[in-house]
């Protein structure tokens, strides 16, 4: 491998050529990038609809678009980006592309089912479009009976369809990494030698296993209740509507540590890397991603506590979403502690892991006011559950997923990103996030309800501070999409290990080959071994 | 072919030999019944929350059902599974011609399962027992006739997402039969036969727990 | 894989047996009042049949422990689903206002 | 816009205070961990960094640590568990003695109806000082009854009833806001919640209205036949229905279940869901045939036939009697047999007193 460079080589982009190659693929790697292809577009797509959210509220009055409209541009902001953008967005992108050159082996267990996969997010995908072009939807991401199942005059069937269908998707990603982690490990890779992000993958996969099934038969039941009124969740055919809200939170709760667990790994990789540290506390963090997927499952109904279930349950929720709360401490103290000691170095991809930190944190804390009975009574349904979503949701799998995306684009497509230009976004997404966001924690407060139109003019100033921070955040988001497809031009040559980065996945080329290794690799040595790899004159056999 | 080669041919590239790529595939199958565990389960879920809240209702609604049909029903489904099981041994034994008409033999025990649910279907769509506007249900007991009608709701959700199951099944096992008919199958790759055995059993044990909940639990309170 | 112990056809005839009496007898009893014992009883036999039809049909005796580590799991996560929910349903009737302060 | 930049919400019940005071707490724990974090990070990586610390020490953990950092933030939030469901315990939990209104939620207005008989929309006035109980359903999906100067907020749902309460402390007009998505006008299910002095209260309270609540429920209890079956004597079909409000009832499957307001709704809409001991399931549906604010008429009455007796227990009737055991009250009778009786008649202790 030493000469690696100076010839050109075939790797996985160029091992084949033409649009079929691509569409019939069964290489993980091409896979992720038809993932990552989709799922950028319906970023944007869903940030089209945040920021003609956000003009709206520019002013108190509902002036811009009419009511139905606005209505129909929340719920399709929200679907858009939950289902079809950040459920799939690190494990099926990043997932893909790494879990398999992590633990060393040639491809997922199903590379066939992993195609499949891709096709049918894309089928799904294009029910949710097409319920989004036939007059839209205006039920609220969450569907919430009876008002999707009677009330609502749009195209629920379609996007509740979409919707069932993208989880078998996540059921099947799931399924591939849970299989491909237990049986497809390189000789020597024991678990406790498994990368954190390996981890996290499998905790993330365990939830998809369990709980996208449960959403599976929930929509079930209420295309079954729009289409021949069942009665199932309808209080005037003696129904029980909440019962919906049970079996929609048993998987929508679970689903946010899907969207957030994957990230985790991420910061845990690119935090070892730039501080050229083993993980502070590996054990901990690996478990406490177990944890996580677990305690989980137990807190669902802590988004009803208002809801009119009982107030013994709300108690018992609430208990329990405590609990849960305190993996992800754990989490947030080992990576800060890992910094401790360290050779820390600032690039990009390390600059969002602070962010990601730091707005984790807040967002995570707040979810803690939430998980507070007492105080989610006057703050439910406000702008400070909103607040506290994006800040998890964008602050943390956002931003992470942006971490990824240029930790490990030299590795995907073999050339480097322009530092500068990706600092500055960077900052700008940083500056514009909290702009956007930390206001609406003081509308919610104040009392401004989610899902409005309109509203009372005392909440305007801290909206229209909302919608400045929307735009900046708007230019922080496209500025990459333009110096990553520079970069593919003109960026400079990466090598196998820019980064010098621990992890099997950067002892392979850049971009590696189809089957990944040339060899199967043995693994003696722990994760995250910077001591042996950065230990003068003894540095590991890195190849490159 | 030869043994040997169909062997190469059956390996998928990124497995290193055939019995990792089995103890693989058979752990993916399994993982895919949880799945299934789960999907089937949000169901039984509602049907007991909504048993515990019209006690009286669930009663009448099942007292409708026709036991006789269920309970041939169960047997057909039994000797199912055992057909199919069969098919496998002797999949894995090699013997094509006894794993052909087991095969055939689950297949017609399927149909058999369709068929008489089908007649099931139409006797509760003779009796206005199916959701919906014309649904009408003759109440004397301290019950309200729309909470039966969440019964029936709950009844035909849950058998028609298992005959569903059932269609898929028979769909998999017409394609084994070809599969096996081309000689595909062999001592050592047969996992294709092993996975759609563990997927009709699964659909079996789903109406293990079917049987008794629509039919049987509330017959004693027709005596 | 070799080198374990398969069940052989006799155990697979046996175990059909099994099942078509537990079936017969789950319909028998169901025409007896039992009270509260009939729904318990009804769903014993099936968890017993179930448990068969796991057990050898699906071979799961024979399969590793993750194999049965996975589906405890799935039975596991589901008694939360069920069990959690029922938190709710069984506990709503206690917090009506008029009862602990009047 | 830029005159007032309020960025706290108004302070104008009992809850406000204890909501607030949680608050505070959460917000200065949030921003110690966040500050601590946050500056953790930045010194370490000033500190370390690499051309300061160009080789880095290998530490592994500390378990000592993890325990610690596992073990304060549990303490933290268990007392917060505590502290938060004591507030939540105090807002489920209405005090006793409390005035009530009747909020209907549809699409997309609140109607509420007083006890005394005035009807309003998207507007509701109350006296400042007193406890106020809202009896709350809806006519088709869900919305959610918030007032953010209280603090309060709860879930309007469809085919049953919820309830919520506040204590209002400052005189005033507040927002009110439907605060769970109901569809195209749910931004203006908006109204305010008038608190006003008790002086003024009465005033407004007393002005021309035709009858209390309970009172045009009387007359639609005649009007639907109601009387037919229910009588006072051991001669009707049904359960005699003087004393049974708020008491426990038996029913024939063995279960007991309070009458409240959420059950005798229920008896009236979905007659055949519970059946009291003792009966036969003959009672036909209403369903259909009330709007909601009849049936909340309906409620009232027979909430007015049962408030006589508030403090002298009852047997759960008796399987098979055919009638209830009638309070030994003469105003439980006297309610029953009087044509022009009104609730207030009936409700002799403290509230009328507190009412007028
Ligand atoms: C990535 C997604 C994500 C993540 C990770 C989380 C994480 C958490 N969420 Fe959040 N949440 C959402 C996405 C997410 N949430 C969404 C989308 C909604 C709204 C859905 C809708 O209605 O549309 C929501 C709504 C929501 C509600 C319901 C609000 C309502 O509607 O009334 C609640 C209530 O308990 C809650 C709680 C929590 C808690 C306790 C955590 C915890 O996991 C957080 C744990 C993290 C920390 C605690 C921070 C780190 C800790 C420290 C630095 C140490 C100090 C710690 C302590 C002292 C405790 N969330
Ligand atoms: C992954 C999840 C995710 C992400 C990334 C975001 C990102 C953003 N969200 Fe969203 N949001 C949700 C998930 C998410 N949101 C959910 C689940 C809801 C609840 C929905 C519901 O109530 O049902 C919600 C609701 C929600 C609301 C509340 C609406 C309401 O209740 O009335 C608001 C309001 O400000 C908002 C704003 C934003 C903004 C400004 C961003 C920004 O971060 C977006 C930044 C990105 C861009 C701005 C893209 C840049 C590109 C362009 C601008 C291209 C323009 C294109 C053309 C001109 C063709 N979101
Ligand atoms: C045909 C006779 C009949 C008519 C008419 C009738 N009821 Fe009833 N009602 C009954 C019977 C019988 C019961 C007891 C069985 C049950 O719980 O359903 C009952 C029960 C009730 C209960 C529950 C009382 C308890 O002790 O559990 C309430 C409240 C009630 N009715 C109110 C009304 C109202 C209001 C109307 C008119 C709108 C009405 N009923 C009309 C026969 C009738
Ligand atoms: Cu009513 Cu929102
Ligand atoms: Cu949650």
């Amino acid at each position: 491998m030493e000469t690696a460079n100076s010839e050109p080589k075939t790797n996985y982009l160029n091992a084949d050529y033409g649009i079929k190659s691509w569409l019939l693929t069964t290489d993980h790697k091409r896979i992720a990038l038809l993932y990552l292809i989709s799922i950028t577009l319906f970023f944007f797509l869903g940030g089209f609809f945040a920021m003609l959210i956000r003009l709206e509220l520019l002013t108190p009055a509902g002036d811009l678009v009419l009511a139905d409209t606005y209505n129909k541009l929340f719920t399709m902001h929200g679907v858009v980006m939950i289902f079809l953008f950040l459920l799939p967005a690190v494990p099926a992108v990043f997932g893909n592309f790494l879990v398999p050159m992590m633990i060393g082996a040639k491809d997922l267990a199903f590379p066939k089912l992993n195609l499949a996969s891709w096709y049918i997010f894309i089928i799904g995908a294009c029910f949710i479009l097409y319920a989004v072009v036939t007059g839209g939807l205006d039920t609220g991401w969450t569907f919430y009976t009876p008002y999707s199942t009677t009330y609502s005059n749009s195209n629920v069937v379609a996007a509740a369809l979409g919707v069932f269908i993208t989880g078998f998707s996540s059921i099947f990603t799931g399924l591939n990494i849970l299989v491909t982690v237990h049986r497809m490990r390189a000789p020597g890779l024991t678990w406790r030698r498994l990368p954190l992000f390996i981890w996290a993958h499998y905790a993330t996969s365990v939830i998809m296993v369990l709980g996208t099934p449960v959403l599976a038969i929930t929509i079930v039941l209420v295309a079954l209740e729009r289409l021949f009124h069942f009665g199932i969740f309808d209080a005037r055919m003696g129904g029980d509507p909440l019962l919906f809200q049970h079996l929609f939170w048993f998987y929508s709760h679970p689903a946010v540590y899907i969207m957030i667990l994957p990230a985790m790994g991420v910061i845990s990789e690119i935090i070892a890397c730039f501080s050229r540290k083993r993980v502070f506390g590996y054990d901990f963090v690996a478990m406490s991603s177990i944890a996580i997927a677990v305690l989980g499952f137990l807190v669902w109904a802590h988004h009803m506590y208002v809801a009119g279930i009982s107030t013994y349950a709300a108690m018992i929720f609430s208990m329990l979403t405590f609990f849960v709360a305190i993996p992800s401490a754990v989490k947030v103290f080992n990576w800060t502690a890992t910094l401790y000691k360290g050779s820390i170095t600032f690039e990009t991809p390390m600059l969002y892991v602070f962010a990601f930190i730091g707005l984790f944190t807040i967002g995570g804390l707040t979810g803690v006011f939430l998980a507070s009975v007492g105080i989610d009574l006057h703050v439910t349904d406000t702008y400070f559950v909103v607040a506290h979503f994006h800040y998890v949701m964008v602050g943390g799998t956002v931003t992470a997923f942006m971490g990824a995306l240029h930790f490990w684009w030299p590795k995907i497509t073999g050339k480097m990103y322009p530092e500068s230009f990706a600092k500055l976004s960077a900052v700008l997404v940083f500056l514009g996030f909290n702009l956007t966001f930390f206001p609406q924690f003081l509308l919610g407060y104040m009392g401004m309800p989610r899902r409005y139109h309109a509203y009372p003019a005392e909440f305007q100033v801290l909206n229209v501070l909302s919608t400045a921070g929307a735009s900046i955040l708007a230019v922080g988001f496209l500025l990459p999409m333009v110096y990553f497809v520079w970069s593919l031009q003109y960026g400079k040559d990466a090598g196998p290990n820019p980064y010098n980065a621990a992890g099997l996945e950067w002892q392979t080329a850049s971009p590696p080959t189809t089957f990944n290794f040339e060899e199967t690799p043995v693994v003696t040595w722990e994760a995250y071994n910077y001591d042996e790899i950065d230990a003068p004159n003894k540095g590991v056999e890195v190849a490159g | 072919m030869p043994d040997s080669e169909l062997a190469v041919h059956n390996l998928k590239h990124h497995f290193a030999d055939l019995e990792q790529q089995k103890a693989t595939s058979t752990f993916g199958m399994w993982i895919f019944l949880v799945t299934e565990i789960m999907f089937f389960g949000g169901a039984f879920a509602t049907y007991l929350i909504y048993r515990l809240s019209y006690y009286n209702a669930w009663v009448a609604g099942s007292q409708t059902m026709e036991i006789e049909l269920g309970a041939v029903n169960t047997v057909v489904l039994i000797c199912s599974s055992l057909t199919m099981v069969m098919s496998v041994h002797f999949a894995k034994l090699g013997n094509r011609k006894l794993t052909a008409i087991f095969l055939l033999l689950t297949l017609l025990l399927g149909f058999g399962f369709l068929g008489i649910k089908a007649v099931e279907y139409h006797g509760h769509w003779v009796h206005h027992e199916v959701p919906g506007p014309n649904f009408h249900f003759e109440h004397q007991g301290n019950y309200d006739p729309r909470q039966v009608m969440i019964f029936f709701s709950l009844y035909f959700a849950m058998t028609g997402m298992h005959a569903l199951h059932m269609v898929i099944g028979a769909g998999l096992l017409t394609w084994l039969l070809i599969a096996n008919a081309r000689g595909r199958f062999t001592p050592e790759y047969n996992s294709p036969v092993e996975m759609v055995g563990l997927y009709w059993h699964f659909v079996d044990l789903v109406w293990i727990y079917l049987f008794p909940l629509l039919y049987l639990i509330s017959h004693h309170h027709n005596g | 894989m070799a080198g374990h112990a398969h069940p052989t056809v006799k155990t697979f005839v046996a175990v059909w047996a099994a099942l078509l009496v537990l079936t017969a007898l789950t319909v028998g009893v169901a025409t007896l009042n039992l009270g509260p014992f009939n729904p318990i009883v009804a769903l014993a036999i099936a968890t017993t049949k179930a448990l068969l039809v796991l057990l050898f049909f699906m071979e799961l005796r024979y399969s590793t422990a993750l194999t049965k580590i996975s589906v405890v799991a799935a039975v596991f996560f589901l008694m939360l689903l069920v069990g959690l929910t029922l938190s709710d349903y069984l506990t709503r009737g206690w917090s009506s206002y008029i009862n602990p302060f009047r | 816009m830029w005159s007032n930049l309020p960025l706290f919400p108004a302070r104008a019940s009992s809850m406000a205070g204890h909501v607030d005071a949680l608050y505070f707490a959460l917000v200065a724990i949030t921003a110690f961990f966040t500050i601590l974090i946050s500056a953790l990070i930045l010194f370490f990586a000033l500190r370390f960094r690499k051309s300061r610390s160009p080789q880095a020490t290998q530490i592994h953990g500390s378990t000592a640590l993890e325990l610690l950092w596992t073990g304060i933030p549990l303490g933290i939030v268990m007392i917060i568990f505590v502290w938060s469901s004591v507030i939540f315990f105090m807002q489920t939990r209405p005090p006793k003695g409390a005035m009530e209104v009747y909020a209907v939620g549809k699409q997309w207005m609140w109607k509420f109806q007083h006890t005394e008989g005035q009807r309003e929309i998207n507007q509701l006035h109350v006296p400042v000082g007193r406890d106020v109980r809202m009896i709350m359903t809806s006519q088709d999906v869900i919305h959610d009854f918030y007032v953010p100067a209280f603090r309060i907020k709860a879930d309007v749902l469809p085919g049953r009833y919820t309830s919520t309460w506040f204590h209002a402390t400052v005189p005033g007009r507040y927002h009110l806001f439907c605060a769970e998505y109901c569809g195209t006008q749910h931004s203006g299910m908006v109204g305010e919640v008038v608190v006003m002095e008790a002086g003024d209260y009465d005033r407004w309270a007393s002005g021309a209205v035709d009858g209390s609540l309970a009172s045009a429920g009387e007359k639609s209890f005649q009007q639907y036949g109601c009387s037919m079956c229910h009588r006072a004597d051991a001669a009707g079909r049904g359960p005699n229905l003087v004393g049974v409000f708020g008491r426990p009832v038996l029913l024939d499957d063995g279960r007991t279940v309070t009458a409240d307001e959420s059950y005798v709704r229920e008896s009236i809409l979905n007659p055949g869901a519970k059946i009291a001991s003792g009966f036969k399931n003959i009672m036909p549906t209403f369903e259909g045939q009330l709007s909601e604010e009849e049936v909340i008429g309906l409620v009232a009455y027979v909430k007015a036939l049962g408030d006589g007796s508030a403090n002298l227990p009852l047997p759960v009737n008796e399987p098979n009697s055919g009638t209830y055991p009638v309070a030994p009250k003469a105003e439980g009778s006297a309610a029953k047999s009087d044509k022009t009786a009104t609730p207030p008649a009936k409700t002799v202790p403290a509230k009328p007193a507190a009412r007028q």
